[in-house]
């Protein structure tokens, strides 16, 4: 029942935002919203950690899978409404925005939880169309060019992936007379399938909603919406979008594995991780625009957790999920971070950022603990993610690749850490002064540090065991 | 017992070594078909140095002072560990062949600090050129060691007096001692101790700024060097016949080989001197090859 | 396999025993010397984060040391990197600190790159991090599979150590830290990376091969010579110090190096022997390393540059300063009786032994000769290099007006630089029980029979071998020199009782002056050796001539600088062909929707052709 | 039988959208090849008379055959600009790319679906190449509108697909796919106009501020 109740809770807040259009109440409605839709979905984690998945009037279904990714998104969802607040406290009537904003979780809440793959296509899309004005909304001539190939690219991407739904149902329904596209159902006649319309579709599906997921060289669109968007949408698209609709990759894979084996979905998949791995690594080493930099880290990250898929077997698939959930903590964290760091210097240019270690103490010093988490160094969370990932490619013998990704790990640090030095360090310009900082959001970086670490040195019992239900439902375990 | 002896032999050695200088030097004029300067002179010259009063530039620090001293120290030190008028009376615990070479090291050090004390450019350039030649001829010299102790079986100074059989590989590594021994005592190939010429000096330069009392330890120590090079060379490397005939004689063949040597060739260029050097320490490998060869 | 988990395992072995000792040794001296050299430099706040910031790093290596888990290992380490760099690059304001930072940390995460690869290797045969099943392990894995793994352990370890051709960080990164911390990470961290290796390598992979020993001398020795060769060429002190560590890292290598092919030409005696030289030396090279970095920051801190051209005369305004580099200078150019010469001669007898006992590996002997032929140019090159550093920036008259001011700096700097002294000659002249007690480390955990006995003649002197009468008694050696020294002085004294001593200005054959302009600079000591050496140094000159008029020139600008060859032919051709990759790449998103469609349509149509490739 | 020649001249309608130079023609076409869809399901509906096709049937009459065009040629008269679309590729290469295209989805469909029955796979073949045609128009014209058309022809061909290898995806499914593709096009149309209120043209390719 709490599903129902926290997607109502957030078409409420959405509407309630929308009417009232002071800025700065919107914004404390819509957070309020968010936590509430938090606590809700927490309970659904906790009930579905249990490995019994909750069904609700058969259109809901939400198991070990759904459970850990309801709670990635709740958790930056939370984080990047309460950064609204302070990104957002000086305009007046962001009520659209934060309209917007909460139309736009919840499609990704739907995406998660919803039963019928039609249904989530079509979720999917809505957080496009959702997301698209929040890309477009500074409504100058880039925002609208970014937004405008956001659309483009992810409709385009999304139609693909609607051609492969319709393979699946094909088969299903030729092979089995099934009448529905349940998700349930489907997996249930997952070995019954033809394995030859079966891969055929799961190589439209991978693209189709690879493309919104961000794997290479599907991944155009992401640097221009991420550099146009306002910094807490950029967080929240690659926070949680990229992995709601990997999400949905998932899903499709798990009864594609069934058919066709596990390892067909994962070559491709891999294949996708090493070019988005390469891509990135390259454009970040010669990025100008921090927000872009960012992006790209995205897309490499992405490309860490589908190698995870590739690798396989149980510790490729818990780094990968473990990845991922680091990600959308990290990428958000250094998304506001930045987002502080460009707003006192007015550019996203980053030759034009020195010496911010001076200016802004504390958000550039999360910054750069951020920088460090991003690109796995340990204590940090992600060192134990890419540390398992890496693991799994060992010892399931795929030498060359997990080379590969340690070569461009190594690349990639030395990027983010050549950018990021260049600005935290060296004289202030004249113009600037050390500005005191708001105490919210500096508290914000820490409790996200200390998650980070935490997560580093102990992965608590409760993510432990969601992780492990995600991956049992992955695996087919009952 | 063997401590007085040590000493004696040490006192002795300290004594004579000048002579060889003198002898040195007097072959050589003779050479050239001139009278030269008294046998005796090197002492003559220390003496009259000790007698003289003493200049120190201003800029000089203790360095300066205490750098003759150590110079002339670690040479007796040394004298003592070479065997010369009685073979084998090393004393257990003061090292071996390779300590000796250290210790040489140890004086240079100091003098080459000194000649950069006074601020004086000669000084600087002397021990510039002093520490480029030792630091080149150090691998010569220490290979050349290590060859003949191979065959010797140990580093020890009294198993290295006792192996005495004449192979390639000893003949080789004495070729290539005596290479680098001239070098150590600035002799003609690679430095001449007879120049007045700043600019050509090597080892000179270093000790321009020194006058009286310290002019004459140095060139004291300088003589005790030269006479421990050849002593060594004498009993690691001519390996026939013991006992202080035996010794003398081969000593002063040494000197004389060296002093036709000196009047016969010219002096090298600075960085010809390297090729020289590196040379000797090819004919020191060669050594050990032909030791693994066991020829 | 639920996700890793750190446990925090912890042994105290004779190994981590010993570099737990070494760091204990090098960071308290740099503690008691960071309280008065950083204030003044920084802000009140800057120095106590500083102070926070080194407690971690202290406490880091240690947990590398301790640590029983190679995971934990690994975290520690790459946390010792980081700490360090948050050191190096101290102050936000310095461009090259940061630039330094950069270059140190970025090679420091290649080389645990590497280590994660051989780690993993491991792991995926054992199923466990712990050292003991590392160790069991070990003994199954295939050949391959092995060489692999050693191969990614020297590149790892290497790096951190600063082995030549891993070293290029540290000669950017050593100089830029402030000195104390200068101080622990040439004293002490980069020991740290061969902890690693002889953890890792030699005692948990073991030795497998012979050419895996020559390779590690064959390394060993080009860091000796190269290292003290370009630190020959530097006017900049700490840089040169930094170089410095590079030839003692060989120097110790040499050590291990020698171990390793002693195993495998089974001579367990000498392995021991050699490895414990090794650990000798790297007790010594942390003492002195440490001194000469402070005595190089107390420079720093007075006269406010490290450039020796702009030095001189210091002995007569820094004399404790002065003498402790002095003693420093003496022992890193292993001149007797202090402990540097006690390290390299143990390290010449172990080579010689070598080249003795290998009696079925004939090429070993000339081998292990040229060797012993490196080290003797290597001892050579840094007496010269040492003669050079002290030289120049303490004697004679200063070269500028700041340093003319200079003076000793408070006790906190001075103390630690005396304790360090101190250290210096205890270790050697006690040489006999320290080597006693290092004999012991090796043979135990090196778990070859134990010939500690055989390598004490008494309790005071060292013996390679038992029956080659080669005996070294230090305090003997030094005893006797110091009496003889007594003894030609007081002669002289009397025999020149009454002879006056005058002072007056320096000869210099006659010219009218000497000033801080025309003395020997370090440029021009070091000449000889640019020139013999050109082949390797590449050294190339600047000059600009400024003239008013054809026959009056104003000013003449010369400069003389060296390339640094694997720099200019390795590395910056890499780097500058990724980066022209990466600009090339860029015109792959030229901004056109139309062509980010037809990726997609490409993919597709990829897939859909290779689709039974997968 | 006229089944197959109504899905065959929905593939014809498709290239000769390729080929099509203007716009407002592109439109018309659109609406044409929407409105044999419209017939397709009809006539579903009508053999085995269920409610649920002629439902679906009239939702297609009126969103696509009847409101987007409509809506699409409002844009057209809205904003000023020349009607030509701007073209990467002559007419006659496209169709002969287009004719590439199909064979590609031909080759495709016989090579890794032989399990299918003729004429389902003779539907897919016909509904992938309109997808992909729907594609290439994409890529290779210019205009802004012209992209949005191409996505409209890419949802046609699925449908089709949807329509002719399976008896219509299910229901509800159906019904928010459409409603889902009259809201993206109007999210469209209105970024359209956006696009040509700042940079007073819909040439998507000059969109090129975003490098790298």
């Amino acid at each position: 029942m709490e599903i129902i109740l926290l997607l109502i809770t957030l078409l409420f807040a959405g509407g309630l935002s929308f009417f009232i259009k002071k800025g700065s109440s919107a914004g404390m409605v819509t957070l309020s919203g968010q936590i509430i839709a938090a606590v809700f979905s927490f309970l659904l984690c906790v009930r579905a950690a249990g490995g019994v998945p909750l069904e609700v009037l058969n259109f809901f279904y939400i198991d070990g899978l759904s459970a850990f990714f309801l709670l990635l998104i709740a958790v930056s969802s939370m984080a990047t409404a309460f950064y609204s607040l302070w990104y957002f406290k000086n305009d007046e009537n962001t009520g659209f925005y934060y309209f917007l904003f909460n139309i736009f979780v919840f499609s990704m809440y739907f995406v998660v939880t919803v039963n019928n793959l039609g249904m989530m296509w079509m979720a999917v899309e809505i957080t496009t169309l959702a997301s698209a004005f929040l890309v477009g909304y500074r409504n100058n001539k880039t925002a609208v060019e970014a937004a405008w190939k956001y659309v483009i690219i992810c409709s385009v991407g999304i139609t693909l992936a609607l051609f492969g739904i319709i393979l699946f149902y094909y088969t299903a329904s030729s092979q089995t007379g099934l009448r529905n596209l349940n998700w349930t159902e489907l997996n249930a006649a997952g070995k019954f399938l033809d394995p030859m319309v079966v891969k055929a579709a799961l190589i439209f599906i991978i693209i189709g909603f690879g493309t919104k997921a961000g794997l290479a060289p599907m991944h155009n669109w992401l640097p221009d919406a991420h550099s146009q968007a306002p910094t807490p949408i950029s967080a929240l698209l690659s926070g949680v979008l990229l992995k709601a609709s990997f999400y949905a990759i998932i899903r499709f894979v798990i009864i594609a594995s069934k058919s066709v084996g596990f390892s067909f979905c994962g070559n491709i998949l891999g294949l996708f991780g090493i070019i988005s791995l390469a891509v990135a690594a390259f454009f970040m080493l010669v990025q100008k625009d921090i927000k872009r930099l960012l992006a790209y880290s995205s897309v490499e990250h992405m490309g860490i957790v589908s190698l995870g898929f590739y690798f396989g077997g149980k510790a490729g698939i818990f780094g990968a999920l473990f990845h991922a959930f680091n990600h959308a903590l990290a990428k958000s964290l250094m998304f506001f971070s930045s987002g502080v760091i460009i707003k006192k210097y007015g550019t996203n240019n980053m030759h034009q950022i020195k010496g911010a270690l001076e200016v802004l103490p504390f958000a550039a010093s999360a910054a750069f603990l951020g920088m460090f988490a991003i690109a796995g160094l340990p204590p940090f969370s992600i060192f134990m993610s890419e540390f398992t990932v890496l693991y799994a490619g060992f010892k399931n013998g795929f030498y060359y690749s997990s080379s590969a990704l340690l070569i461009f790990l190594a690349i990639i640090f030395g990027a983010l850490l050549f950018h990021f030095s260049s600005m935290l360090y060296g004289k202030k310009p004249a113009n600037m002064s050390a500005s005191k900082e708001s105490a919210g959001i500096t508290a914000l970086f820490g409790v996200m540090l200390l998650f980070l670490l935490a997560l580093g040195f102990h992965i608590p019992d409760f993510l432990r065991t969601l992780i492990g239900a995600a991956s049992n439902v992955i695996f087919g375990v009952e | 017992m063997k401590i007085f002896l040590m000493l004696f032999q040490a006192l002795l050695g300290i004594a004579a070594a000048p002579f060889a200088g003198g002898l040195i030097k007097k072959l050589k004029n003779n050479i050239r078909m001139r009278k030269g300067a008294p046998l005796l002179q090197p002492y003559h010259n220390i003496i009259k140095l000790m007698r003289k009063n003493e200049t120190i530039s201003k800029d000089a620090s203790y360095i300066f002072t205490a750098a003759p001293y150590i110079h002339l120290t670690t040479a007796i030190a040394a004298v003592f560990l070479v065997p010369s008028f009685f073979p084998p009376l090393h004393v257990n615990g003061l090292g071996d062949v390779f300590v000796i070479i250290f210790l040489l090291a140890l004086g240079r050090f100091f003098m080459a600090l000194a000649g950069l004390d006074t601020g004086s450019t000669f000084g600087g350039m002397g021990s510039s050129r002093e520490m480029f030649l030792s630091s080149l001829a150090e691998p010569a010299m220490l290979v050349s060691v290590f060859a003949a102790s191979l065959a010797a079986g140990s580093t020890g100074i009294n198993a290295l007096v006792a192996a005495g059989t004449f192979k390639i590989s000893l003949i080789c590594s004495g070729l290539a001692f005596y290479l680098v021994l001239l070098a150590e005592t600035a002799r003609v190939p690679v430095d001449n101790q007879e120049t007045h010429l700043e600019l050509t000096m090597i080892h000179e330069a270093m000790l321009l700024e020194y006058s009286g009392k310290s002019l004459a330890l140095i060139e004291l120590a300088g003589y005790l060097k030269q006479f421990i090079l050849i002593s060594m060379l004498v009993y690691f490397f001519i390996p026939f016949g013991t006992g202080p005939v035996f010794y003398i004689a081969k000593f002063l063949a040494v000197c004389a080989g060296t002093a036709i040597l000196e009047v016969t060739i010219a002096k090298m260029r600075l960085f010809r001197a390297v090729d020289y050097l590196i040379f000797s320490f090819m004919i020191s490998l060669a050594a050990v090859a032909a030791f693994v060869m066991g020829v | 396999m639920e996700g890793f988990v750190v446990d925090w395992k912890l042994s105290f072995d004779a190994l981590s025993i010993f570099f737990g000792f070494i760091i204990l040794l090098v960071s308290i001296p740099s503690w008691m010397y960071s309280i008065g050299y950083m204030q003044g430099l920084y802000s009140g706040g800057r120095i106590l984060f500083a102070k926070i910031l080194l407690l971690l790093f202290i406490l880091t290596m240690f947990l590398v040391v301790f640590s029983a888990n190679a995971l934990l290992f690994l975290i520690a380490w790459e946390l010792m990197s980081l700490l360090s760099y948050f050191l190096v690059t101290l102050d936000p304001h310095e461009e090259k600190a940061s630039r330094a930072g950069l270059i140190y940390i970025l090679m420091a995460h290649i080389g645990t790159a590497f280590m994660t690869a051989a780690f993993l290797i491991i792991y995926s045969y054992s199923g466990s991090f712990d050292l003991s099943a590392f160790k069991e392990t070990c003994l199954i894995l295939p050949l391959k599979v092995k060489t692999t793994v050693f191969l990614c352990f020297l590149v790892g370890f290497g790096t951190k150590a600063g082995l030549i051709p891993f070293h290029i960080w540290l000669p950017f990164a050593h100089p830029e830290a402030p000195s104390h911390i200068s101080a622990i990470m040439s004293g002490v961290m980069i020991k740290i990376g061969i902890y690693g290796f002889l953890r890792f390598v030699l005692f948990t992979l073991g030795v497998e091969e012979l050419w895996w020993g020559n390779l590690v001398l064959v390394l060993a020795a080009l860091s000796a010579a190269g290292g003290i060769l370009y630190a020959l060429m530097e006017k900049d002190l700490k840089k040169m110090l930094a170089y410095s560590s590079i030839e003692n890292i060989g120097i110790i290598m040499l050590g291990i190096g020698g171990y390793m092919i002693f195993v495998k030409m089974n001579q367990p005696l000498l392995a021991v022997f050699s490895l414990a030289a090794a650990l000798y030396h790297i007790i010594n090279h942390a003492i002195f390393k440490t001194l000469l970095f402070m005595g190089a920051g107390s420079i720093l801190k007075t006269c406010g540059t490290k450039n020796m051209e702009k030095l001189g005369g210091l002995i007569k305004l820094m004399p404790v300063t002065a003498f402790c580099f002095l003693i420093g200078a003496l022992a890193i150019s292993a001149l007797p009786p202090l402990n540097g010469f006690i390290s390299e001669w143990l390290l010449l007898q172990a080579l010689f032994y070598g080249a003795l006992a290998g009696a079925t590996f004939a090429k070993m002997k000339i081998f292990l000769a040229l060797l012993a032929g490196i080290l003797a140019l290597t001892g050579g090159l840094a007496a010269a290099c040492f003669v050079k550093a002290f030289g120049i920036s303490f004697l004679a008259v200063p070269r500028s007006k700041k340093t003319e001011t200079a003076s000793d700096s408070g006790w906190s700097i001075k103390a630690p630089m005396i304790f360090l002294t101190a250290l210096i000659f205890i270790f050697g002249l006690f040489a006999g029980p320290v080597f006693k007690i290092l004999t012991g480390v090796a043979a135990s955990v090196s778990g070859l029979n134990n010939g500690a006995a055989a390598f004490t003649f008494n309790v005071l002197s060292l013996a390679p071998q038992e029956g080659s009468g080669v005996h070294l008694n230090n305090l003997l050696l030094s005893g006797a020199l110091v009496l003889i020294g007594i003894f030609v002085f007081s002669i002289f004294k009397v025999i020149s009782r009454e002879k006056s001593i005058t002072y007056g200005k320096t000869w210099t054959c006659g010219y009218y002056s000497v000033n801080g302009r025309n003395q020997y600079t370090a440029t021009g000591f070091s000449k000889p050796f640019r020139v013999a050496f050109s082949f390797i140094l590449m050294p190339y000159r600047k000059m600009e001539k400024i003239r008013d008029s054809y026959y009056h020139v104003k000013s003449f600008k010369y400069e003389v600088h060296t390339k640094q060859l694997l720099n200019e032919y390795f590395y910056k051709p890499v780097i500058n062909r990724i980066f022209r990759f990466a600009e090339w790449s860029r015109k792959l998103q030229q901004g056109s929707v139309h062509i980010y469609i037809g990726y997609i349509f490409l993919a597709l149509v990829f897939l859909i052709i290779f689709l039974k490739r997968f | 039988m006229y089944i197959e020649l109504m899905q065959y001249s929905v593939l014809l309608m498709a290239f000769s959208m390729v080929a099509a130079k203007r716009f407002s023609a592109l439109v018309t076409l659109f609406a044409l090849q929407s409105f044999l869809l419209f017939l397709l399901t009809f006539s579903e509906a009508a053999k085995n008379g269920s409610t649920r096709l002629y439902i679906v049937a009239g939702l297609i009459l009126a969103i696509k055959v009847i409101a987007i065009p409509a809506f699409l040629s409002r844009i057209t008269k809205k904003i000023k600009v020349p009607d030509g679309m701007g073209l990467y590729v002559n007419t006659t290469l496209s169709i002969f790319i287009a004719a590439l295209i199909t064979l590609l989805s031909y080759y495709f469909i016989r090579n890794f679906l032989p399990a299918m029955d003729k004429e389902a796979g003779a539907a897919l073949i016909i509904s992938l190449s309109v997808t992909l045609i729907g594609l290439f128009i994409m890529i290779f014209r210019i205009k802004a509108l012209a992209q949005v058309v191409g996505l409209l022809i890419m949802e046609n061909g699925i449908f089709l697909a949807g329509a002719s290898i399976t008896d219509g995806i299910p229901f509800f499914v159906e019904i928010a796919v459409s409603f889902d593709v009259f809201v993206a096009v109007m999210i469209l149309g209105v970024f359209v106009y956006r696009i040509n209120s700042l940079f007073t043209h819909i040439d998507v390719d000059k969109l090129n501020e975003l490098k790298g």
